[in-house]
């Protein structure tokens, strides 16, 4: 059924639109080539009295496309929030009076400019849709927690307080993981003096007494597919059992696993029974219970002992870890007062280079260790060696400058956590490429997915799960599956506890988003999503390969399969495809495509250049409006098209600018790599990719490379952003226009 | 206003033919201007300052101080100790403070007081400086209304110094640039130098015999600082630097060629002055770098 | 304003930082209504004065820019701002807070177009710039500001600038009768997410940051960064104008100290570390950062990034709590005093400027908190069930650098969504 | 002494902190330094310490007592107390070097011909004599604590000071012939005895603990 379409344009008047702008021109273009069916102008369209105007078009069924001409698309937009219609923003204010001088010279230029703009609305209005969800979403408010240590444990009661099923699976015989063979935890209770209870037996009774609460202990995630809202999930007991069940969401609290001590040759850990990591001090004080601690050799009592902090982390030595895994500090701590509570006669000596006991708490036990007698050296512990029984630790003394020498029953070595990541995707990619010599030690996938893009979570830093870190820590790029506790990042319990609860939020956000076919963040709540003309796919994968969120699997012929839930609305499988056949219902290549023809190209003579920008709407274009709202002035011959991810940029909607005369193609996204910036993570890092492709396109075409650019813009370039725009205006001045002009 | 009283420590030097004799006697007038009435502790004894360690331990010297404090809880109970002397308020009241955070030291401390039929029985008495009381009991409105002969066209360095200063300080001032002198200067009428970066600098006193050239390079900064800044008199509430500061110059021009005639006063000196008191009310007589324009003032 | 709905099911954030956005956006992305208060006329809290975050180095206002359309699209969630709690009564899942909004005297009719701006005179302190410069009596507060609209300074009300103001404005969006408003609202649960505030550098005598010019804090230094800061992005000396490219960091400014705050502060390590990455950025090879240190505090990947700034030579670490800084008179240049305590060396080194790195303070008034809470020595908000249905977030809770003050919000957000599903199952 | 000397060191053997702890005045603050450095940054004798206050408590930890017993740096303090003021971690570091200075001089151990040593006792007995000051008499002995001819060579330069203290009356001649005291000498100086008396029973009694 084909759909008549009623675009209704309206023009705002106000800010001075009015006053700098031939508003009447507007209106006509907007009915006449932009095909309104009706076009009103207001001297003030965002007040009640403007939006209730456009409000009572909409409902009498006048229009059912909307375009709004006036100011950004970013401001304003509570007032002009019609969900029920497709609509868009045409950017008069900050997009072209706030960016231009009011002067007779400028005029023509300025009033050409608001008139492209509302050509590119009126245009891009009509290949809109309003979105809709696809009815393939479910509400399953049943969530899968994967391990069952401290996090785990957490994850699961505090889903369940908030009225979730959870279901635990844990590969072990029982719960409480590494904090379960604590003797005691680092204090999470002011006055921060003395360790506490882990409290992992009580959790593990809280647990018990749960309904909500199934647990799986012995057990492995042998497979995992579909998406949020329908995550099928086969769980495999040692025994042999297999249970297939389906979850609403999934977090992953795989832990740690502790570094391997026996790497640290010069600390003698191999050789040494006494030479010991804080994980096996814990096994010696659980069983000395409070009295005194005996050394693993011949079973005296210890009266001194050493803590060697950093063991085998801080360092770029080969085989040890670069990173801090922050807990051990306060470990030590901990650790040398179990033998100061039970006898304050015994020595312990924490050396250390940078004590690290931030935040609160923190700072009170630190002192509290102080206070309890345990002495703290600063210093480098460069080798451990048996002294006729004891053991004698050589190290420098940092502050008296000089080298020493300890003896001393026991040696406990802080060494770090290394994230219970499953499967390096990456790595495994990397290894396909590259015939790489080293042995891989083969890691058992935690969750198995059927993912195209392989069957864990991506790592990011140091093996730890990929997330946006800062702002958004729980953003992992497998939509509904959240990472906590130390598998994200080095933690103690304290902050595990937090983590757990934290990811059990995002779990349970994502079980009712599912539920509603919203997607998850950034684009929280959006209702478009992807889909794709069979017809025209040729199976080429790119759509699957580039997909950072792994949202897209393949069929058994190759056709991609799309899974709503797991998308996130970038666009990147839109802007791989070379074929162009995926779409959004509002977002689309001819959303995009169409008003970047829809610009009237000046002829040749009038020496008016067109450039074209396409503007991550996340970051560039924002920077753009800011540099409006401080009346930075850039070149009149720019026509800005927002898109919500560089990685949406289709190669075609290049070629198809410069073929229709464009003179030139100014693109920005947001910063790549390891530190990126791009809220969809690797949408910008497509988008250069797949631009560096365009160079043999220009080459036929035999235009100049400088007519295409590419930039990282942040969303603080406010000064940066008009001048990439100006340098691009300067550099056609310079090579000339294009000779594509018809 | 009432007569106000309090117990009064002065300290050795304060004594009759002692380094600071003419600190007392210009307190004395200063007491009478404000209506003072200081109660000498009968039979006082000297504190051991912060330089008796070597001979005396530490019980020894609390000892000293408890005793003090016990004399005075006995005559003059109820009684704020005033001393005027810096290392004396220090010392005891560091001794009051120890003794009521240690136990076994009180009670240690008791039982050396016992040889002198002694007993340190509440440790409660508050024990002051007389900046503190000048300050907190009068205020420098008040203290600026007793002002006959404002100090007008005088720019004077207010050397705070260490003890009066650290680790206890006057109440609301800071330990790095406290501005009571300050403000003690501007009352009188006279100005006081901003930004004295020395103002709060040791003048290495305690070393002053023992290792004099390190002391007096201490001195030299702190009235090459007073000079910088325009000043040309230095005011101090504390006997040690007073004596230090003011005594050395010629030594000190000796070895580096300085030409220093740098008058350092007391503020009690100075507040006599500017209540309109005579020169030996003043004590202005006991200047060994005689500060002429307050001689010049006291006589006008 | 008056028109706000709530009831035992709402839940009520206080503080509109990143904290108190992102407990306030989980929330209601999962479908709960919130109401969120802030106290300023614009929501973002300090992390909008902030030129980069470490160690990714990226631009605060691009998480806030996703934050802010997040809050644009959510109709579950109302934002006030000018607000601030003035009492709670009532327990968990049924309190009734009472809000005072002070007047913005601007309305929703305006469109941000700067009208009133440029008609008004009089300057104040600019306080988003740590008053380093000043902003007229009509103004946004900075650039990204939401909501996008002017506020007016209550001091120039009953001026002629008001009166100016008002002229200007062709939208009916200033009302300069607008009052002081109380409003009650009833929450289920209540999170409080008040943030932190930079210690009060003067109070560190031994630095001078009240006596001598060129010692600044660290939050000072990220307002220069920003192009459209007091500087205009320039590393500027408060004394003279002229370009510093020889600074100083001193650590633990207010921190890890029984004269100050306690505890340790956990972000000014890595706030160091990151702004002697600005040193160089400005000024490539000519800058010169030098840090000096207690315990570099670099926990995790922040480590990496330590090790990098490490590997620059220009970057220069002193193990020194620094004893005193002095002004040398004649080049204005703060000369810090104390002893490098690896193998005792004694300095005086002069620096063209000191940057403070200054603690955090946490903005939770003990005596001013309307109910009972249980507070820490340090005076951040204890995990306690004594609290109730009050639960903090962020820095409110301990101190805090960004990523974990965000990972406390969203676990925070759990914990009052908690309670507000346990009064639904009840009331159901 | 020396006796008492060897008895510590055999009972404290290794463990020094421990000794300063139980018997230096204050010692027990020693375990709270971190290592900051403010203290040795602020001293106004700074450049004449062999040892910082702050690495005098990192070598009490490192167990080096006859290093520290045997060294000047206690003996330059001047009592300022900007270490005390500026220490972040309480640390009362005046009276720790203090009681350090006074324990080394009571074992025997501190450093000979350091002249703040003689004058500190020379100071101390002074006061013992009358429970007050002399200073006249302070001061001679002070001239001359390093013999005769060295004293006539000090007494001579500092004799303008000396008239000039005279002749402002803040110096009395007179007092060389007897001066200022309490009125019970006696009980004063029992007074005094006990006190070391207790104080030395402390720290044998820590010997034998």
């Amino acid at each position: 059924m084909a759909e008549v379409i009623k675009t209704g344009t309206y023009i705002c008047k106000g800010c001075d639109l009015g006053h700098r702008l031939d508003t009447d021109q507007l209106e006509n273009i907007a009915t006449g080539e932009g095909g309104a069916v009706l076009a009103k102008q207001h001297d003030f369209l965002c007040s009640q009295v403007g939006v209730e105007m456009i409000r009572e078009d909409i409902d009498k069924g006048e229009i059912n496309r909307l375009v709004i001409a006036a100011c950004s698309r970013r401001a304003k937009t509570e007032a002009f929030r019609f969900d029920d219609i497709a609509m868009t923003r045409v950017n008069l204010r900050e997009g072209v009076i706030w960016i231009r001088p009011e002067t007779d010279e400028a005029k023509e230029t300025t009033q050409e400019m608001a008139n492209d703009y509302v050509r590119m609305g009126c245009t891009e209005v009509k290949f809109m849709h309003t979105p809709d969800p696809s009815h393939e979403q479910t509400l399953n408010k049943h969530i899968l927690v994967v391990g069952g240590g401290y996090t785990g444990m957490t994850s699961a009661l505090e889903s369940s307080k908030a009225g979730y099923l959870v279901t635990i699976v844990e590969k072990s015989d029982s719960l409480g993981g590494t904090a379960g063979k604590l003797h005691k935890k680092v204090p999470t209770h002011s006055p921060y003096r003395d360790p506490e209870d882990t409290g992992v037996t009580e959790l593990t009774a809280l647990i018990a007494a749960d309904p909500n609460i199934t647990v799986h202990l012995q057990s492995k995630i042998t497979n995992t597919e579909g998406a949020p809202g329908r995550f099928t999930v086969s769980i495999s007991a040692e025994s042999g059992n297999t249970i297939n069940e389906t979850f609403g969401s999934i977090i992953q609290a795989s832990g740690f696993t502790a570094y391997d001590a026996n790497q640290l040759t010069e600390f003698a850990y191999t050789d040494n029974a006494d030479v010991i990591t804080q994980l096996e001090l814990e096994a010696l004080a659980k069983e000395a219970s409070g009295g005194a601690i005996k050394r693993p050799s011949d079973g005296k009592e210890v009266e001194r002992v050493i803590f060697v902090q950093c063991a085998g982390q801080r360092s770029q030595k080969e085989g040890h870890l670069s990173y801090c895994s922050g807990f051990c500090c306060n470990t030590s701590i901990k650790q040398a007062m179990y033998f100061k509570d039970s006898n304050p006669d015994i020595y312990t000596n924490v050396i250390y280079t940078d004590l690290r006991t931030p935040g609160a708490g923190g700072e009170d036990f630190y002192r509290s260790g102080q206070d309890k007698g345990i002495t703290f050296t600063k210093g480098t512990v460069n080798t451990i060696a048996n002294n006729n029984g004891n053991l004698s630790v050589n190290y420098k003394d940092i502050i008296l400058d000089e080298d020493s020498t300890l003896d001393v029953d026991l040696v406990v070595l802080a060494t770090g956590m290394i994230a219970n990541s499953g499967v390096n995707i990456d790595a495994v990619k990397e290894d396909e490429d590259a015939d790489s010599t080293e042995v891989a030690v083969p890691v058992e996938s935690i969750l198995n997915l059927q993912y195209r893009q392989g069957p864990d979570m991506p790592q990011l830093v140091n093996g730890f799960v990929d997330s946006h870190f800062i702002c958004f820590p729980y953003e992992t790029r497998r939509t509904g599956i959240y990472a906590a506790g130390p598998v994200r990042r080095p933690m103690d319990t304290k902050q595990a506890a937090d983590d757990a609860t934290g990811a059990a939020m995002k779990a349970i956000q994502a079980v009712e988003n599912a539920g509603k076919g919203r997607a998850a963040h950034p684009r929280s709540g959006d209702l478009s999503f992807p889909s794709f003309r069979k017809e025209g796919c040729t199976q080429c994968k790119r759509c699957t390969v580039e997909c950072p969120f792994g949202a897209i699997n393949e069929d058994e012929k190759g056709y991609p399969q799309y899974n709503e839930s797991r998308c996130r609305r970038c666009g990147t499988c839109m802007g791989a495809c070379p074929v162009r056949v995926i779409s959004f219902e509002n977002y689309s290549i001819d959303t995009v495509g169409q008003q970047i023809k829809a610009v009237e190209i000046p002829e040749e003579s009038e020496e008016k250049p067109r450039i074209l920008v396409l503007a991550c709407e996340n970051d560039a274009y924002p920077a753009l409006d800011m540099a409006a709202l401080n009346r930075v002035e850039y070149s009149p011959y720019v026509r800005v098209v927002p898109v919500r991810c560089l990685g949406s940029m289709n190669t075609i909607f290049i070629t198809d600018a410069l073929n229709s005369g464009y003179d030139g193609v100014v693109m920005m996204g947001c910063k790549k790599g390891v530190d990126y910036q791009c809220h969809f993570v690797k949408g910008s890092e497509m988008a250069h990719y797949r631009l560096s492709k365009v160079a043999d396109t220009l080459q036929t075409l035999n235009l100049e490379e400088e007519r295409v650019a590419v930039h990282e813009v942040a969303i603080t370039d406010i000064k940066r952003a008009p001048q990439l725009i100006d340098d691009m205006a300067k550099t056609i001045e310079e090579i000339g226009l294009s000779p594509f002009k018809f | 206003m009432a007569t106000k009283e309090y117990s009064f420590y002065p300290g050795c030097s304060s004594q009759k033919g002692a380094s600071s004799s003419n600190y007392l006697i210009s307190v004395e007038t200063l007491c009478e201007e404000l209506d003072i009435k200081l109660n000498t502790i009968p039979d006082w004894n000297c504190c051991s300052a912060s330089i008796g360690y070597s001979g005396g331990g530490e019980l020894p010297r609390l000892a000293l101080s408890a005793r003090n404090i016990a004399l005075s809880e006995q005559h003059h109970g109820g009684q704020d100790i005033v001393a005027t002397c810096a290392a004396c308020w220090l010392a005891t009241r560091e001794a009051a403070e120890r003794l009521d955070e240690n136990a076994d030291l009180m009670a240690e401390t008791n039982e050396a007081l016992k040889e002198v039929g002694l007993k340190l029985e509440k440790n409660e008495t508050k024990i002051r400086h007389m900046t503190e009381v000048l300050i907190e009991d009068f205020g420098y409105d008040e203290l600026g209304k007793h002002v006959k002969k404002p100090l007008e066209g005088m720019k004077i360095a207010g050397y705070v110094g260490c003890q009066t200063n650290r680790p206890f300080g006057i109440a609301g001032e800071s330990f790095e640039n406290p501005k009571y002198l300050d403000k003690l200067v501007e009352t009188l009428g006279a100005e006081p130098v901003e930004k004295y970066d020395k103002k709060v600098s040791c003048c290495g006193g305690a070393l002053a015999f023992s290792e004099p050239d390190k002391s007096q390079a201490l001195v030299k900064d702190i009235i090459e600082a007073a000079y910088d800044g325009g000043a040309e008199m230095i005011v101090t509430p504390c006997p040690v630097c007073q004596m230090n500061v003011e005594v050395y110059q010629d030594q000190i021009n000796a070895t580096y060629g300085t030409k220093f005639k740098m008058p350092v006063v007391y503020y009690s000196t100075l507040m006599s002055v500017a209540y309109g008191r005579n020169a030996k009310e003043s004590a202005l007589d006991g200047q060994i770098i005689k500060a002429k324009k307050l001689e010049e003032i006291a006589a006008k | 304003m008056s028109d706000v709905v709530a009831t035992n099911q709402t839940i009520l954030v206080v503080g509109g930082g990143i904290s108190g956005m992102t407990a306030a956006l989980e929330a209601a992305e999962t479908g709960k209504q919130v109401i969120l208060i802030e106290k300023r006329p614009f929501i973002g809290g300090r992390v909008t004065q902030l030129y980069k975050y470490f160690p990714k180095l990226c631009h605060p206002t691009c998480g806030m820019e996703i934050n802010q359309r997040r809050a644009k699209a959510n109709t579950n969630l109302t934002i006030l701002t000018l607000a601030e709690v003035s009492d709670i009564s009532g327990t968990e899942g049924d309190y009734t807070a009472t809000i005072k909004m002070q007047p913005r005297y601007v309305n929703d009719n305006c469109t941000a177009c700067g009208a009133c701006n440029e008609a008004v005179e009089t300057e104040f302190d600019n306080d988003f710039n740590y008053n380093m410069d000043k902003r007229k009596g009509a103004y946004l507060p900075y650039n990204n500001a939401y909501p996008q609209q002017f506020v007016l300074d209550s001091r120039i009300i009953g001026t002629d600038d008001a009166d100016k103001a008002k002229a200007a404005c062709k939208y009916d969006a200033i009302d300069l009768d607008m009052q002081e408003e109380t409003l009650e609202i009833k929450a289920g649960a209540v999170i409080w997410a008040t943030g932190w505030q930079p210690f009060d550098a003067a109070k560190i005598q031994p630095y001078g940051y009240d006596r001598i010019d060129n010692v600044i804090t660290s939050v000072e230094f990220e307002r220069m960064m920003d192009p459209f800061g007091p500087t205009g992005g320039k590393i500027l000396r408060p004394s003279d104008g002229k370009e510093a490219k020889d600074i100083a960091f001193i650590q633990c400014a207010g921190s890890r100290d029984r004269n100050y705050l306690r505890h340790c502060s956990r972000i000014c390590c890595m706030a160091s570390l990151k702004q002697s990455t600005y040193v160089r950025e400005k000024y490539a090879d000519e800058g010169k950062a030098s840090i000096y240190y207690i315990d570099i505090r670099a926990i995790d990947r922040f480590e990496d990034f330590y090790q990098k700034v490490q590997d620059d030579d220009n970057v220069t670490f002193i193990k020194s709590k620094v004893a005193n800084i002095v002004e040398d008179k004649k080049t204005g240049n703060p000369v810090l005093n104390g002893v490098n305590t690896e193998g005792y060396h004694r300095y005086s080194n002069p620096h063209e400027l000191v940057v403070l790195a200054v603690g955090m303070e946490p903005s939770v008034d003990k005596d001013i908190f309307p109910v009972e809470i249980v507070l820490n020595n340090n005076g951040f908000i204890e995990a306690d069930n004594k609290n109730g249905g009050i639960f903090a977030a962020g820095c409110a809770s301990d101190a805090l650098d960004v990523n974990r003050a965000v990972q406390n919000a969203t676990a925070s957000a759990l914990r009052a969504v908690q309670v507000v599903n346990r009064v639904a199952r009840a009331e159901d | 002494m020396s006796d008492l000397n060897t008895q510590l060191v055999e009972k404290y053997r290794n463990n020094f902190l421990q000794e300063v702890k139980d018997n230096v005045e204050e010692g027990d603050w020693v375990k709270m330094c971190m290592q900051c450095g403010v203290c040795s940054g602020s001293c106004p004798m700074g450049p004449y310490w062999d040892h910082p206050p702050q690495e005098i408590f990192m070598m009490i930890r490192a167990n080096k007592r006859e290093e520290v017993l045997s060294s000047n740096s206690m003996w330059m303090c001047t009592s300022c107390y900007n270490c005390i003021a500026r220490c972040p971690r309480e640390l009362p570091i005046t009276h720790i070097m203090h009681g350090l200075a006074h324990y080394a001089k009571r074992l025997g151990l501190a450093p000979k011909n350091q002249p703040t040593i003689k004058f500190s006792q020379l100071f101390w007995d002074n006061l013992m004599k009358k429970g007050r000051v002399n200073e006249l008499k302070l001061g001679l002995s002070l001239y001359f604590m390093n013999g005769f001819a060295e004293g006539v060579k000090k007494a001579w330069k500092m004799k303008d000071i000396g008239l000039g203290m005279t002749l402002t009356r803040r110096l009395n001649p007179l007092e060389i012939l007897g001066g200022h005291g309490v009125k019970d000498q006696t009980g004063f100086q029992n007074m005094i005895k006990k006190a070391q008396e207790l104080e030395a029973a402390r720290i044998e009694s820590s010997v034998k603990k």
